[in-house]
């Protein structure tokens, strides 16, 4: 699938983090024709959050700081495929949110607007339709009854380790070096030049460092003397036995944490909130499992028979506002990118795609000129969710 | 000119006249009895509950205060205390608060307090903020484990704690060898009222 | 987890709430002449270390106190808990 | 031929159960499996494996079963993907074969074996892209359609599940011998101990081997042994009980299957959640038997030789009459051994060319340094082949690989397994945390007598860390076993596919495809050819398929290392983790203190966070909501109405420093607010948001009254103790909530003063004496204790009254009584939202976390000159644009259009794009009172546009509205009416 190299002494562009990374790397080769590039990954591909997620892909943002750039990242993941030839089964059969009152009603219609002005799609459905698309809902005996949905059609799913594979196989034809198990260590800065990384495979230099780790932005930004506006946060997710196709698409429940999809094989794959503590465990602890399974069971009394398989925890970069950074710092030479929290997979190709464009022109791509560091020195803040500085609540 | 706005005065002021209209009172689980084989749950609606909250920096002004006011210490933290002549039963709530449990004897349950405390201490009537329902019975621990996060088992006289049941906070104290009183906000009590009845039909044939 | 309470011993965690850096009792102060740019940092900038962290938890569901817990954010263990409010004093606020 | 010996085993023969598989009638005993009782009928082929539909059957005899999974119970009882294995037989058991397409016997998927050298591992990626639009249309739909195994019924899960908390000193997980005698040394010293094991028998392995201990046969030592743990009231046993999971803190899940909840039959709980709260653990949870790859080695009819022992010894079922066991380790040979001793014929097939010589058991042949290349039979096996072609007749296989520790608990708190070369498995690694201790097989201790001197001794060991007494190490006689192994991972010689991991059909070949495709990492191997990913979790199969890879990169299986284990141990349903949370119980209901008055009137209610408040008081006659709030609100406007507002959050604060406090905590200064005097207070952030608004009361010198808004009412309090314990310590400030304490009425109208005087008790309510924004404490009809506050929301001339909740109900009813003479309306939550829009009072819609002191036209309100929370980054320039948005009124300008809360303002002539947005109308009314639609909402430079005509834009509805900037406030601006 790829070419396992030793890495070289010296790259155009060194990129760490092979998740959305290698996204990067991608499009900086294919787009913007610089193939002197690294990935370095600390572990195997793959195991950082790009395949641990819940795999949904939408772009049902509300802000515009936000919208268009999940839209552009929409319309990557439309021609993924066909863009590097690897099926990663995108697969849009819809997201639905549900909402339970008037106020949420008004606020999914302000983001529904959003959606449509920003040229992506929406559609407000009443409850009458959503019994008809989803007749398993409890409609009957339900604590929060549902009284409407946002749906977008075009959302859907990934299969998220075919990403990797697929972004790694691509970028690797085009002459990428991706270098797994290589744990970076520390950066090469003289007089406020970013001029390599020290690594456990030995030093690599570059003209350009790109930062791209997700959960692990604050220890690895550390080594270049940075605080982020950040905290890592655990989100477990989780997937059921393999069962006959039984749901239409995404749904997410408004009025509990839940959120839940089925993958090609059959299992239920769902979620919900954050532990809400600051950790790197990569594992969480069982209230949260509770609380999810009870938003299910209280949106989807069917599925009580259905079995959770297997559960596992990702590191969440959780940004200050809840929305991502992709910027330069003040060390020349030295480009960052996170603050994901647990919207990164959608993000994916956007998100390589932008970073890219800011390594290989200095200047934020069109979509993501609100993803700056200074945003909050400024009181420029893109919170959608309107909680504030309080990272385990976006 | 209007009158002061302190209740105390208002009650030892008089009224002159009063409204032709009478309020009745209307506790959401008033009534409420139940045996579950020979457990017995039952709704205190007679009983109050001050809260006194103990100024900073007069600690031990207030501390001297209570002793002498009520025959007792103040409680230890996680625990209650009787006053001398058992007609209060004290349960420590934080570090700068403790809840006094009473027999209701007039519209007015803060002034019973301040009438033994005087000015020390802040005093609010929590009356109507909770619902009290008292559990009896050897079964209880078996039924309450089933909701009850705390260690029941080794939760002996004297002891109370505040915690959270099936999403609703709550209060238990241990009463007696087979009794713990149980407190939770009033507006949710008839969720939580369901939760310990379902506990007990959860674990036993009653 | 289990929050060993200094006053109340070990209580579930799920009693208790996030809030994150214990650093948020540090609040600058106003009249400072660089008030913007200290505010900025208190509220934003955070050490988000893999390891020892001290961190804000307020016992909801139990006695009401804040509480200051060290706590390893890599494998989860507790070291020490304090009351926040001592914790304040002793830092002169 | 399987069939069930007359006599023997542990089960209840007093006790028969009928129970149909597939639609046919069987008998089975208590104590029975599915998967016993329908061996001992003979019905070896029970399923169709994951993706090439082959004919599987009973495989091993526990939670690891891989291939014999069915659909238990009927119709919305019924659960998919059920292991045979684990499921304890009952009366009328009704369970169905699962994965096939018209019938088991004849699947038409079956084909899809034949297809498989077009579907070997990763076979998605590479195909099925071209041309783009078939993916979606075609071929995702059929692939769709033949994933998973088992159905959901789609039908609510009509079950009961329960949860609960246990609190242990030790929890001993596993009931078998190291366990047993675990609990047993730990409950004489006195601990509070808690025994689990997932089986409904305890005993373990004790159940399934002929083993003495001490002279008495196993069985005699598990009841005895039970029998004294009974004694102990400090020991609680647990069996139907599986640990699925290890916590932080010694804390772990379990659940525990309840046999008295029958599907259908009592509405007792199913299933029992608990979660242990442990000071010491002790593992205990045994070990999986590992199978050999060779050619068809997944046919029905081949079972792991410790399952066969299993079904042998425990269930009594004959496992015909020829039988070959196929080892590479001494434990195979007990297998061999026990069918010896009945009389079964037994060719052994021992990898290892050395064994075998100084048996004195009478086998039928012993074939040491022998191995199977492929066996005969399609739904059951029928012969064998070896590697030298020489072919065996049987009626069954029996297959060793070895066995590996039941480590899992051990690594769900991410502590890697490490391996040991002497029994070829991955043990439990170093440095466990929280107490946990390992013992018997689970650490690698396959001889009875190991395993027992261990549960002693890691008893004493945990026993000794809490305080208890120790007791000494006793000596154990047992039989003699030997548990020598030499490594076999498959068997080379082979034409036909060997299946490693049996449920998900991955062959030893997928796994060299995979290493040769470059997926080499082991999470790699995992993830590509979904190896260990079905419901079985590859517990039968995942070191040996990290052998062969292993094998393939040259790496020793060491440093292969393994995935990470992660919870749950076994698969656990997705009701019994939710509990009693689903359906009217998922969240708690708070009822206004009026709730029953207002359900007597036919109030139509509305869920507010967990609060139900009425929405509006329809009356005989009105059809539409409309109807009914138009005449609330004109009926207020125009006299007098009551709305239930109880459900504000309301704080208690006292204390010296109260003032100081409250005005380091809002944003407008509080210092000088005089007794007996409302402010409206305006709280931030600290990020310089708005938070939450509401009124304070000044009742006493050191005494404040907070509201908060509804939905705001805790994350306020929190924020108010944070202030308060953790900013400024020193102040001598008290906080307590008094939200549930008092029923609260809006009491808003011309008329309110004249109804609320023949309720008050001697109390002065006018103008001069109580007026607009007083507050006072006073009693009502009769000497009850109340608060009155003269604050409008409605804009008119309005209070508040406040009396304690229990005479909320009453209150109500009085104040209806009272106010016939001003033909009094009660108002719910909608005529209350009507009339603060009529007023340009903002709310929840408007306070979204993302608005300013600014876009709400109250920058003025923020203090320049204190120190309050939000105040200093407030202040910054993103914030205070000169064209931010601010909060304005809209109205149509054709009157008799209306338009929607979450519409987009476009300026008129402008493109309908995200580029030209201006921002968004955030509520909408009808005003009865102006007789045409309103809005709020926010838009940029809004307070400097009135009279302009911008369009609201509304794709999402199909509507597009030219509305008119105006002032917000659209109901008497100068505030005559409230201050009456």
């Amino acid at each position: 699938m790829w070419r396992d190299p030793e890495p070289q002494q010296h790259y155009d562009v060194i990129i760490i983090g092979a998740g959305h990374g290698m996204a990067a790397a991608y499009y900086l080769a294919k787009v913007y024709g610089i193939r002197k590039v690294a990935v370095l990954e600390k572990g195997w591909l793959g195991s950082g959050n790009t395949g641990r997620n819940t795999t949904i892909i939408r772009s049902n943002y509300l802000l515009p700081g936000n919208e268009p750039f999940y839209e552009f990242s929409m319309k990557l993941w439309e021609g993924l495929e066909q863009d590097f030839n690897f099926n990663a089964m995108v697969s849009q059969r819809g997201i639905l949110n549900l909402f339970h009152s008037d106020p949420q009603r008004d606020a999914f219609a302000r983001r529904g607007n959003s959606m449509l002005l920003a040229g992506a799609d929406a559609v407000l459905l009443d409850e009458n339709l959503i019994r008809k698309m989803c007749p398993f809902l409890d409609y009957e005996n339900a604590r929060f009854p549902v009284k409407g949905a946002l749906w977008q059609p075009r959302g859907g799913t990934v299969r998220h380790d075919a990403v990797v594979w697929g972004y790694a196989r691509g970028a690797d034809r085009l002459g990428v070096d991706i270098i797994q198990n290589c744990e970076v260590t520390g950066f090469d800065i003289q007089d406020g030049v970013c001029r390599g990384v020290e690594t456990t495979k030995g030093p690599i230099k570059a003209n350009n460092v790109g930062v791209s780790v997700a959960g692990s932005s604050s220890k690895v930004m550390a080594q270049a003397g940075m605080r982020l506006p950040m905290e890592s946060h655990v989100l477990q997710a989780f997937v059921s036995e393999g069962l006959k196709p039984c749901l239409p698409g995404v749904i997410t429940f408004g009025a509990g944490h839940f959120y839940v999809s089925q993958s090609d094989k059959g299992g239920l794959v769902f979620g919900g909130d954050l532990d809400g503590y600051n950790s790197y465990a990569q594992r969480g602890n069982l209230p949260t499992v509770e609380d999810v399974c009870e938003g299910g069971m209280a949106i989807m009394p069917m599925i009580g028979k259905a079995r959770l398989l297997r559960m596992w925890g990702g590191l969440m970069d959780m940004s200050m506002d809840g929305s991502p950074i992709i910027d330069k710092t003040h060390i020349s030479g030295l480009y960052f990118n996170g603050g994901w929290c647990y919207g990164g997979f959608k993000a994916t190709p956007a998100s390589g795609y932008c970073m890219a464009h800011l390594l290989a022109t200095d200047e934020p791509h069109h979509t993501a000129t609100a993803f700056r560091f200074d945003r909050f020195n400024k009181g420029l803040m893109i919170d959608e969710k309107g909680v504030g500085a309080q990272p385990n609540l976006h | 000119m209007w009158k002061s706005a302190h209740p105390i005065f208002m009650i030892l002021t008089g009224v002159d006249s009063v409204a032709d209209y009478k309020l009745e009172p209307f506790p959401f689980l008033w009534g409420r009895e139940r045996y579950f084989g020979n457990n017995y749950l039952d709704i205190v609606s007679t009983q109050a509950i001050v809260s006194i909250a103990i100024p900073r920096g007069s600690e031990k002004d207030f501390s001297s205060e209570f002793t002498n006011a009520f025959g007792t210490y103040l409680p230890e933290p996680g625990h209650s205390v009787f006053s001398k002549n058992r007609e209060f039963l004290f349960l420590w709530m934080s570090p700068d608060q403790i809840f006094a449990l009473f027999e209701r004897d007039g519209l007015y349950p803060e002034l019973t307090v301040r009438e033994k405390l005087g000015d020390t201490g802040y005093i609010t009537d929590q009356t109507d903020n909770w619902c009290q329902i008292r559990l009896t019975g050897q079964d209880i621990v078996q039924a309450m484990e089933r909701i009850c996060p705390l260690d029941l088992n080794q939760f002996p006289l004297g002891k109370c704690a505040r915690t959270v049941m099936e999403h609703l906070s709550s209060v238990l104290v241990r009463e007696s060898d087979e009794g713990f009183l149980l407190l939770s906000p009033s507006s949710s009590a008839q969720s939580f009222l369901e939760a310990i009845e379902q506990s007990f039909l959860n674990t036993g044939d009653y | 987890m289990i929050i060993d309470h200094p006053l109340l011993g070990p209580r579930d965690a799920a009693e208790f709430v996030y809030l994150g850096d214990a650093s948020l009792i540090d609040r600058p102060d106003l009249n400072n002449p660089e008030a913007g740019k200290e505010f900025f940092e208190y509220l934003y900038l955070r050490d988000n270390p893999e390891g020892i962290h001290r961190e804000l938890w307020y016992h909801e569901q139990g006695d009401r106190s804040w509480l200051v817990v060290t706590r390893n954010t890599l494998t989860h263990e507790i070291l020490n808990v304090e009351l926040a409010r001592q914790v304040a004093l002793a830092m002169g606020r | 031929m399987f069939s069930r010996f007359p006599e023997g085993g542990l089960i209840d023969r007093e006790h028969s159960f009928t129970f149909s598989f597939n639609n046919k009638k069987w008998t089975g005993y208590k104590g029975d499996t599915l998967a016993s009782a329908l061996l001992a009928n003979n019905q070896l082929f029970i399923a169709r494996s994951f993706k090439y539909h082959r004919p599987r059957g009973v495989f091993s005899a526990g939670s690891e079963e891989p291939n014999a999974l069915v659909q238990l119970g009927r119709a919305s009882f019924s659960e998919p993907n059920t292991k045979a294995t684990n499921i304890e037989l009952y009366d009328n058991l009704n369970a169905k074969s699962q994965n096939y397409k018209l019938s088991l016997q004849f699947d038409l998927l079956g084909i899809n074996d034949k297809l498989s050298p077009f579907l070997s591992a990763g076979f998605y990626y590479k195909t099925f892209m071209w041309p783009k639009l078939f993916w979606e249309k075609l071929y995702e739909p059929v692939i769709r359609s033949s994933a998973g195994l088992g159905k959901l019924s789609g039908y609510p899960d009509p079950d009961n599940y329960d949860k609960g908390f246990l609190h242990c000193d030790i929890l001993v997980v596993g009931g078998g011998p190291s366990g047993l005698l675990s609990a047993l040394v730990a409950g004489r010293a006195g601990a509070r101990v808690i025994l689990a094991d997932e089986d409904f028998r305890l005993g373990g392995r004790l159940n399934s081997d002929r083993e003495e201990i001490n002279n008495q046969s196993g069985q005699e030592w598990v009841a005895q042994t039970i029998a004294e743990l009974k004694s102990l009231d400090n020991v609680r046993l647990l069996p139907r009980t599986v640990v699925f999971g290890n916590y932080d803190h010694g804390i772990f899940g379990a659940l525990e299957q309840r046999p008295d909840a029958l599907p259908g039959i009592n509405k007792k709980p199913k299933t029992v959640l608990w979660r242990i709260y442990s000071k010491r653990s002790i593992i205990c949870t045994g070990a999986t038997e590992r199978s050999i790859g060779f050619g068809n080695n997944d046919r029905p009819g081949i079972l792991l030789a410790g399952a066969m022992r299993t079904y042998l010894n425990r269930f009594a079922v004959k496992p015909g009459d020829r039988v070959a066991l196929f080892t590479n380790n001494d434990s195979g040979l007990k297998t061999a051994n026990d069918l010896a001793d009945k009389e079964i014929a037994v060719t052994v097939i021992d990898t290892r060319p050395n064994q075998g010589q100084n048996t004195d058991k009478k086998y039928h042949d012993y074939i040491a340094g022998g191995r199977i290349a492929d066996v005969r039979g399609q739904k059951a096996i029928n012969s064998i082949i070896l590697a030298d072609g020489k072919s065996i007749t049987v009626d069954s296989l029996a297959v060793s690989g070895g066995w590996n520790p039941n480590v899992h608990l051990t690594c769900h708190k991410r502590t890697k397994p490490v391996w040991n070369e002497k029994i070829q498995a991955f043990v439990p690694g170093e440095n466990l945390t929280d107490g946990m201790r390992v013992a018997g097989s689970a650490n690698g201790l396959f001889d009875l007598s190991s395993t027992l001197l261990s549960g002693v001794v890691t008893a004493n060991l945990a026993l000794e860390d809490l305080g208890f007494p120790t007791c000494q190490h006793p000596d154990f006689e047992t039989s003699v076993e030997t548990t020598d192994i030499t490594p076999f991972w498959y068997v080379k010689e082979v034409r036909s596919r060997s299946w490693i991991d049996l449920q998900n059909d991955v062959t030893t070949k997928d796994i060299s495809q995979a290493h040769d495709e470059g997926f080499r990492d082991v999470e790699h191997l995992k993830r590509y050819t979904t190896l260990g990913m079905a419901t079985d979790q590859g517990r039968t199969s995942n070191v040996s398929a990290l052998a062969i890879m292993s094998e393939r990169t040259g790496k020793s299986i060491s440093e292969t290392s393994t995935t990470i284990f992660r919870p749950p141990y076994t698969p656990i349903p997705i009701g019994a983790l939710a509990g009693r949370s689903r359906g009217k119980h998922f969240r708690p209901t708070r009822f206004t203190p009026s709730h029953r008055w207002a359900e007597k009137q036919g109030a139509v209610f509305v869920e507010t966070g967990n609060w139900l408040r009425a929405q509006w008081y329809p009356l005989e006659g009105e059809t539409h909501w409309r109807q009914s709030v138009d005449r609330e609100v004109l009926a207020t406007r125009n006299s007098v109405g009551v709305c239930d507002v109880s459900t504000l959050g309301k704080i208690d604060c006292q204390g010296t420093d109260a003032a100081e406090f409250l005005n380091r905590v809002y944003a407008n200064p509080f210092l000088k607010l005089p007794v007996g005097k409302v402010r409206y207070g305006l709280m931030m952030r600290e990020d310089g948001i708005v938070y939450d608004d509401g009124t304070v009361a000044r009742l006493d010198e050191n005494h404040y009254v907070i509201t908060t808004t509804t939905a705001n009412a805790v994350l306020v309090f929190r924020q108010l103790e944070f202030a308060r314990q953790c900013l400024w310590p020193q102040l001598d400030v008290h906080l307590i909530s008094t939200t549930d304490g008092w029923a609260q009425f809006s009491v808003a109208g011309p008329n309110s003063r004249n109804l609320l005087a023949k309720i008050t008790d001697d109390f002065d309510l006018s103008n001069e004496v109580f007026p607009f924004m007083a507050c006072a404490n006073l009693t009502v009809c009769g000497g009850r204790k109340a608060r009155l506050f003269r604050i409008s929301f409605s804009g008119e001339l309005a209070y508040e009254i406040a009396v304690p909740s229990r005479y909320g109900n009453s209150m109500m009813e009085t104040l209806m009584e009272a106010g016939q003479e001003f033909n009094v309306v009660p108002y719910g939550t909608e005529a209350l939202g009507v009339m603060r829009i009529e007023k340009g009072h903002f709310a929840g819609n408007e306070l979204t976390g993302q608005t300013t002191a600014f876009n709400l036209g109250l920058e003025r309100m923020v203090s320049k000159k204190k120190d309050s929370i939000g105040n200093k980054l407030s202040e910054r320039s993103g914030l205070n644009q000169p064209d931010g948005i601010r909060l304005v009124g809209f109205v149509p300008v054709d009157k008799n259009m209306q338009f929607n809360a979450g519409a987009h303002f476009v300026s008129k002539g402008k493109e309908k794009i995200l580029e030209n947005d201006e921002g968004w109308m955030t509520s909408v009314a009808y005003s009865p009172t102006l007789g045409h639609t309103i809005g709020l909402g926010f838009i940029k430079n809004g307070l400097n546009r009135f009279g302009e005509i911008v369009h609201a834009v509304d794709p999402l509805r199909g509507n597009n509205t030219d509305v008119e900037i105006c002032s917000p406030h659209f109901y008497d601006p100068d505030g005559g009416r409230q201050r009456g």
